[in-house]
């Protein structure tokens, strides 16, 4: 698994046991200070931005508006419909094909990758298949949806599909593939017969690997969301921002911008729970 | 369990190593027998090959004078470096062997239990493996594969990853459990003296591809059976056993 | 892996039964694609044309100048704006990351914005580039920085954060400053998840220029797909897909090979997969 | 004019279809050069990412779509200086047979599915088309589509109706046995129109230059409307730089649906309020859209662009 | 070198663990000290804190009388796990120290040659670490330590991680080193054996907070001195202290 996807909760732990031989500079802040710098750290983010942006500052408010004029434009998205929808609407035509495009390509890539990182033959099958797919862009396959699939969700939820099949089998399959060979044979040892080895032993100690390459594909999958809405949507964050932006609308581009942002970290963290309560036992242990 | 005229070569990416050649042992019922040898020289090919997790390129392993065909729990195996479950608990790693055989429940738990008392594992019933010390993890791995009633244990190097302490501590209870309850082992160790405190018979590997050296038998009624591995060792008797068997390896260790 | 005991008759040529496999099932696929746009009223060349018209397609882009350029000046104008991105990623990156690791109260500052913002697909940043930077190529160099500089900077953070203390106090012990430490000791061991993350941070730079390049611009690959669907022309829109995979595959090949050549002392993969 | 000063140097906005041809027209036969002009061209796919890059200064005029024209004028003073063309016959709304049989194209309206590019000109058609038709345009079944996947869903009968630009459907308009024509701007009475326009900027810091360009455009724009065979010939060259698939069929189809216009029809559209007029119908679907809460100033846009108008009517004389 | 009553305390997620209460421990020019302890007591943090690499919650380390300072190439460490640097050869690694403080070329060869020669590394020169054993990674550990001619070696379980073949050859042979080159060597371990075969004197350490237990001086003269370890192993003398400290131990392990 790439350590690209290692988790914003870890990089909010504080490190244990500070070493004090150390310049203060080379030293892991304690938890109250990481707090402490986190939000000055914010707030001057903030206090930039408004400075920049107040009248007459550095940045025209067209081109970045200040502060206050994104909470109203938040604040009209959340009062209001835009194009024709609640914000609730939006979001919830957002989730569904996210959703749709995602589980669909878990309940084939799930599957898949175990099967090939399990079966050597099924690997050299499908391996090189997916070594073609991957590096096109889940965006290029646009026009094409709409040729195969018309206008309807099915075509937005094959965009999306297609960039949350590569991660789940490929890394399903590094699960299942790295899985120490020792367990397999302790287990072969046991008398586990070759499925039993798999579902029992295999799946189960893969899964908090498995677990992170369905966050990657989520990912991945909101990655998209934006383009996919692109392709004949009438409601969706993606939609928001692109009208918003047709129009100008700087302030609500921004809000849509964060609220993807902020639901796309909701999601790492959400995995990354989901992580700790199928698999306690990998949560202490095996990663740190 | 017998092994007859094994030899193993492996082809690796560059070309082809001689792991074993021609290698004669057996291991009767309720015998514990123990290989040392130099580092590299095919004990762990050999074990491999006993429990039927490795195909001999020529030669057969054969149980009660039948072939042992695949793996299976009637020769399970201790590995050195524990190879527990980590997604199961402590009774869940136990119990493995006898779930996947389709055991009853109530049967599978009384046995868990009896093994967990056994080992002295009773408190960590439901820890994982990443939360007890290398010491426990070893004695669960030894329970789980206690927990099937093979007809042979196969322990390749099962301390080799603990402490001097730990060791010493594991040692005697071993040597305690064989004493109780008659298992069939083979034993793999680099540590002459663990050889001779536990086994009846200590067989020595050369090195190269590895073939059998010698082997030396160990009476049961040696004077200081029963005594903790340091009293023992101490003994005169033990320490002949165990310098002859020294010498013996001395000549095959490679230094480097 | 399926069996543990493995046949001694046959000495494992893993390599050559797998790539023998694999071209089956692409030949496969190629000659499912071909029969069902041979076959007349199956599947219409308009939804997916047959791999000979695709071909032609390819030789006429090639020949030809389409808006301004053959298939190749697109294909050197994606690279252009995807190389630009690419390494103002690299060069803020990778110090910054190292600096992240090295420098714990830094990162105290630092992570709460990055995680901010990060979570925003690069897509998403298209129509404020735009508005900040105009229809320029510095744009769409964004949006590649965009996607390829959080790889960069969290696998530089996490592959210096992850060596081993011990080779640092190792370092010390033996009288090395700081920043002799770092260079000498930490970066090299640190190397080769960098280069994982450079490579991870190439691929969606890459990836991310197709987005950026279909709502703006008037040549590159993503501008052909985009003109190909303007067109009606599925030929064009496969050849431009086509082109953006093999150029993606290239840049991640050429990138492994950098790094074989570049760390020697890599020890080989544990397990490599086959 | 400023013979034998350096060229004014500026960047036209464009988009590769025929509306973009007067401009391409007027640089290639010099008359910007000739006005003491040195004009770049550059194409956008859509005017929104047109507009974004011009908040950003990339450009100083050309020509632009009226929903963005609007938008530009509300958010940065972008200023339209007259009317370039007018789409109220280009922009058609095309049912498919299958549905209208047996049916009307009411009924399709009010019950089947449209497709249509939401906020745009497109959708003022198609609003227009209904009222035409007696539809509540509130009822209808729109989805937001961009034209060519307007088109290819017509085609696949995703959808029973949709509006179209004529040059890029001529296929779908000249397919009699399968679509059916039914309405377009000017039988619905809405008026379409794009604008040639300039940056606030760009006017009130060169307005002798600002005028200049939009002569030279508008005199292109005549060059076409008087030599038909001239302007089919020179269209086959603009479709290659732009690259766009055409040949002389589609050539000569689609100057006969755009109208460009004189700047005499110009000047009397703006002053006439006609200008004004079509720009609000065209605000007006936006605000229906929920895009926009009201209408913007749309007099003070026609009123700002009027002085250039008339200063480039001057350079005429 | 001396530690002046040590203290330490872990400030961990969860709460405080104290390693060390009070520790005072001289090391005497020239002189070998072991610590033995069970696991956990302790032993590595006293180490850490002798090297300089971890700092005391309480109390003082000296060097000839005054505060050693950070840490620097007065004390060099053999860690358990070798801690050699991946991207440099063999070489490389032993030089690394010289190098740093900035020592010309032709000296740093020179020195590398003979730490080469000395620990019968010459044919490993330019091989990286991964391509060697573990026996041979501990070599240049201890080389790399040895290079910068610290005034004292702290070495931490060096063969801990070796298996007992391996470990017996590297025992003997640090113990000719120590032999000839009179190095001062605070030495860590878990096996008693090892520390009364090495040490003029050795530390036992109590469990939990680690404190000193006992210091057991064993006589340079000692008859089973130049020995080798499993022939000094079978002297009554040598067998009686490592007696001593196995019971002293023994108390402290405890069983689970
Ligand atoms: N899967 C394999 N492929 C190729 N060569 C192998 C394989 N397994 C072992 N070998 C080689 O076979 C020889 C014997 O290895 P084996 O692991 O059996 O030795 P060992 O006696 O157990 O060593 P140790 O005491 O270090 O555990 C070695 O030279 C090793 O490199
Ligand atoms: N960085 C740390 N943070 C928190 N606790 C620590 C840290 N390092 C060590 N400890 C704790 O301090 C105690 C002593 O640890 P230390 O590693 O010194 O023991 P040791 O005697 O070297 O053990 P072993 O023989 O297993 O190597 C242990 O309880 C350990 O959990
Ligand atoms: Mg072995
Ligand atoms: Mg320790």
């Amino acid at each position: 698994m790439a350590p690209a996807t290692r988790s914003a909760l870890r990089f909010f732990g504080p490190a244990e046991g500070a070493d004090e031989t150390l310049p203060f500079w080379r030293r892991e802040p304690g938890r109250r200070q990481w707090l402490l710098i986190a939000c000055a750290s914010l707030g001057a983010m903030f206090g930039l931005w408004w400075f920049a942006t107040r009248e007459g500052g550095w940045v025209p408010q067209l081109f970045l508006p200040p502060p206050r004029e994104v909470w109203d434009a938040f604040v009209r998205l959340w009062s209001r419909p835009y194009l024709g929808s609640s914000l609730g609407e939006h979001v919830g035509a957002s989730l569904r094909i996210v959703a749709g495009g995602w589980l669909l390509a878990g309940a084939i890539g799930l599957p898949l990758g175990i099967a090939m990182g399990w079966w050597k033959r099924v690997r050299w099958i499908a391996f090189p298949v997916f070594q073609l797919l991957r590096p096109v862009p889940p965006l290029a396959w646009i026009p094409l949806a709409i040729l195969w699939l018309g206008i309807g969700d099915s075509a937005r939820i094959f965009v999306v599909f297609i960039a949350a099949i590569v991660p789940w089998v490929l890394n399903s399959m590094q699960a299942v593939y790295s899985i120490d060979n020792l367990l397999v044979r302790a287990a072969t040892t046991l008398g586990a017969s070759d499925m039993q080895v798999l579902t029992r032993v295999v799946c189960r100690t893969a899964l908090p690997t498995l677990v992170a390459g369905a966050r990657i594909a989520l990912g991945n999958a909101w990655t998209t969301l934006v383009a996919a809405e692109l392709l004949a949507a009438s409601a969706g964050l993606g939609y928001i921002a692109v009208n918003a932006s047709r129009t100008l609308e700087v302030g609500i581009l921004l809000v849509a911008m964060a609220i993807i942002g902020v639901l796309g970290a909701l999601f790492s963290i959400g995995m990354q729970l989901l992580t700790r309560w199928v698999a306690p036992w990998a949560a202490a242990g095996a990663q740190s | 369990m017998e092994i007859r005229g094994v030899s193993k070569t492996f082809h690796a990416r560059g070309g082809q190593t001689a792991a074993l050649e021609r290698c004669d042992l057996a291991v009767a019922k309720g015998e514990f027998v123990s290989v040392v040898g130099p580092s590299g020289c095919g004990k762990s090919t050999l074990m491999m090959i006993a429990a039927g997790l490795e195909a001999p390129t020529s030669g057969d392993v054969l149980v009660d004078g039948r072939p042992a065909g695949p793996a299976g729990p009637k020769r399970t195996v201790v590995f050195q470096r524990f190879a527990l479950f980590p997604s199961e608990t402590v009774a869940q790693n136990i119990g493995f062997g006898l779930r996947v055989a389709g055991t009853p429940r109530a049967e599978c738990e009384q046995r868990i239990g009896e093994l967990l008392r056994l080992m002295g594992l009773e408190r960590f019933r439901d820890a994982f493996p990443h939360e007890l010390s290398g010491g426990m993890q070893q004695r669960v791995a030894i329970a789980r594969a206690m927990a099937v009633r093979p007809e042979i244990l196969l322990m390749d190097e099962p301390f080799g990853a603990l402490d001097a302490q730990t060791r010493t501590v594991l040692q005697e209870e071993v040597s305690r459990l064989q004493r109780e309850l008659h298992y069939t082992v083979l034993f793999i160790t680099h540590s002459v003296e663990e050889a001779v405190y536990l086994s009846d018979r200590v067989v020595v590997m050369s090195r190269g591809p590895g073939r059998i050296l010698r082997e030396i038998a160990i009476p049961r009624d040696a004077a200081w059976r029963g005594l903790d591995i340091e009293q023992a060792g101490e003994h005169a008797g033990f320490m002949q056993v165990k310098r002859e068997i020294w010498e013996l390896l001395r000549g095959e260790i490679v230094r480097h | 892996m399926a069996t543990p005991v493995e046949s001694p008759q046959r000495p494992p040529r893993p390599l050559h039964e797998a790539t023998l496999w694999g071209a089956c099932a692409l030949g496969v696929l190629l000659l499912a694609w071909w029969v069902a746009t041979a076959i007349p009223g199956l599947v219409p060349p308009r939804v997916l044309p047959s791999p000979p018209d695709v071909v032609a397609r390819f030789g006429s882009l090639l020949a030809e100048p389409f808006s301004g350029a053959t298939l190749v000046g697109h294909a050197a104008v994606s690279l252009q704006r995807w190389g630009l991105g690419v390494f103002g990623a690299l060069a803020l990156g990778l110090p910054l990351g190292i600096a992240l690791a090295w420098l714990p109260p830094l990162r105290a500052v630092v992570t709460p914005v990055f995680e901010l913002l990060r979570y925003i697909p690069p897509f998403a940043w298209v129509p404020i580039a735009v508005l900040w930077f105009g229809a320029s190529t510095v744009t769409q160099a964004l949006i590649v920085f965009i996607a390829a500089f959080p790889a960069c900077i969290i696998n530089t953070q996490l592959a210096v954060a992850q060596v081993d203390t011990i080779l640092v106090r190792a370092a010390r012990m033996l009288g090395t400053r700081s920043m002799t430490t770092l260079g000498r000791v930490v970066l090299p061991v640190a190397a080769p998840t960098v280069f994982t993350g450079v490579r991870i941070a190439f691929g969606n730079g890459w990836m991310a220029l197709v987005g950026a390049e279909l709502v703006v611009g008037k040549q590159g690959l993503g501008f052909l797909i985009s003109q190909g669907q303007i067109n009606d022309s599925a030929a064009t829109i496969l050849v431009g897909m086509i082109s953006i995979g093999v150029l993606g595959v290239l840049i991640d090949a050429a990138l492994q090979r950098l790094q074989r050549l570049a760390l020697p002392w890599q020890p080989p993969p544990a397990r490599p997969l086959e | 004019q400023a013979q034998g000063a350096a060229p004014v140097k500026m960047v036209a906005i464009s988009q590769s279809n025929e509306g973009g041809f007067p401009l391409w027209l007027a640089k290639k036969l010099n008359y910007f050069a000739n006005n003491g002009l040195d004009v770049t061209i550059k194409y956008f796919p859509n005017g929104g990412a047109a507009l974004a890059s011009g908040a950003a200064g990339d450009w100083q005029g050309g020509w632009i779509g009226s929903p963005p024209a609007i938008t530009g004028w509300a958010k940065f003073g972008l200023t339209p200086v007259g009317t370039m063309m007018k789409e109220d016959r280009n922009i058609k709304l095309i049912m498919r047979k299958d549905a209208i049989k047996g049916s009307s194209p009411a009924q399709v309206l009010a019950t089947g599915k449209i497709g249509s590019v939401p906020n745009s000109t497109w959708s003022q058609v198609l609003f227009a088309c209904a009222k035409h038709f007696k539809v509540d345009p509130t009822k209808m079944k729109v989805v937001p589509l961009e034209p060519p996947v307007t088109r290819q869903s017509l085609r696949s009968g995703e959808v029973a109706a949709g509006t179209t630009d004529s040059s890029p459907d001529i296929d779908l308009v000249n397919d009699k046995a399968n679509f059916e024509v039914v309405c377009d701007g000017a039988i619905a009475g809405t008026s379409v129109i794009d604008p040639w326009i300039v940056t606030k900027k760009f006017a009130t810091e060169n307005p002798a230059a600002a005028a200049a360009f939009v002569e030279a455009g508008f005199r292109a724009s005549e060059l076409i409307m008087k030599d038909r065979e001239k302007a089919v010939a020179m269209l086959l060259d603009y479709y290659k730089d732009a690259g766009i698939d055409g040949d002389e069929k589609k050539a000569r189809y689609t100057l006969a649906y755009r109208d460009y216009q004189t700047l005499d029809q110009a000047l009397a559209d703006a002053r006439q309020g006609a200008t004004e007029k079509a720009l609000t119908e065209t605000a007006q679907v936006f605000v229906a859209g929920g895009a926009y809460d009201k209408v913007p100033d749309l007099k003070g846009a026609v009123a700002a662009g009027l002085p250039i108008l008339e200063a480039a009517k001057k350079l005429r004389k």
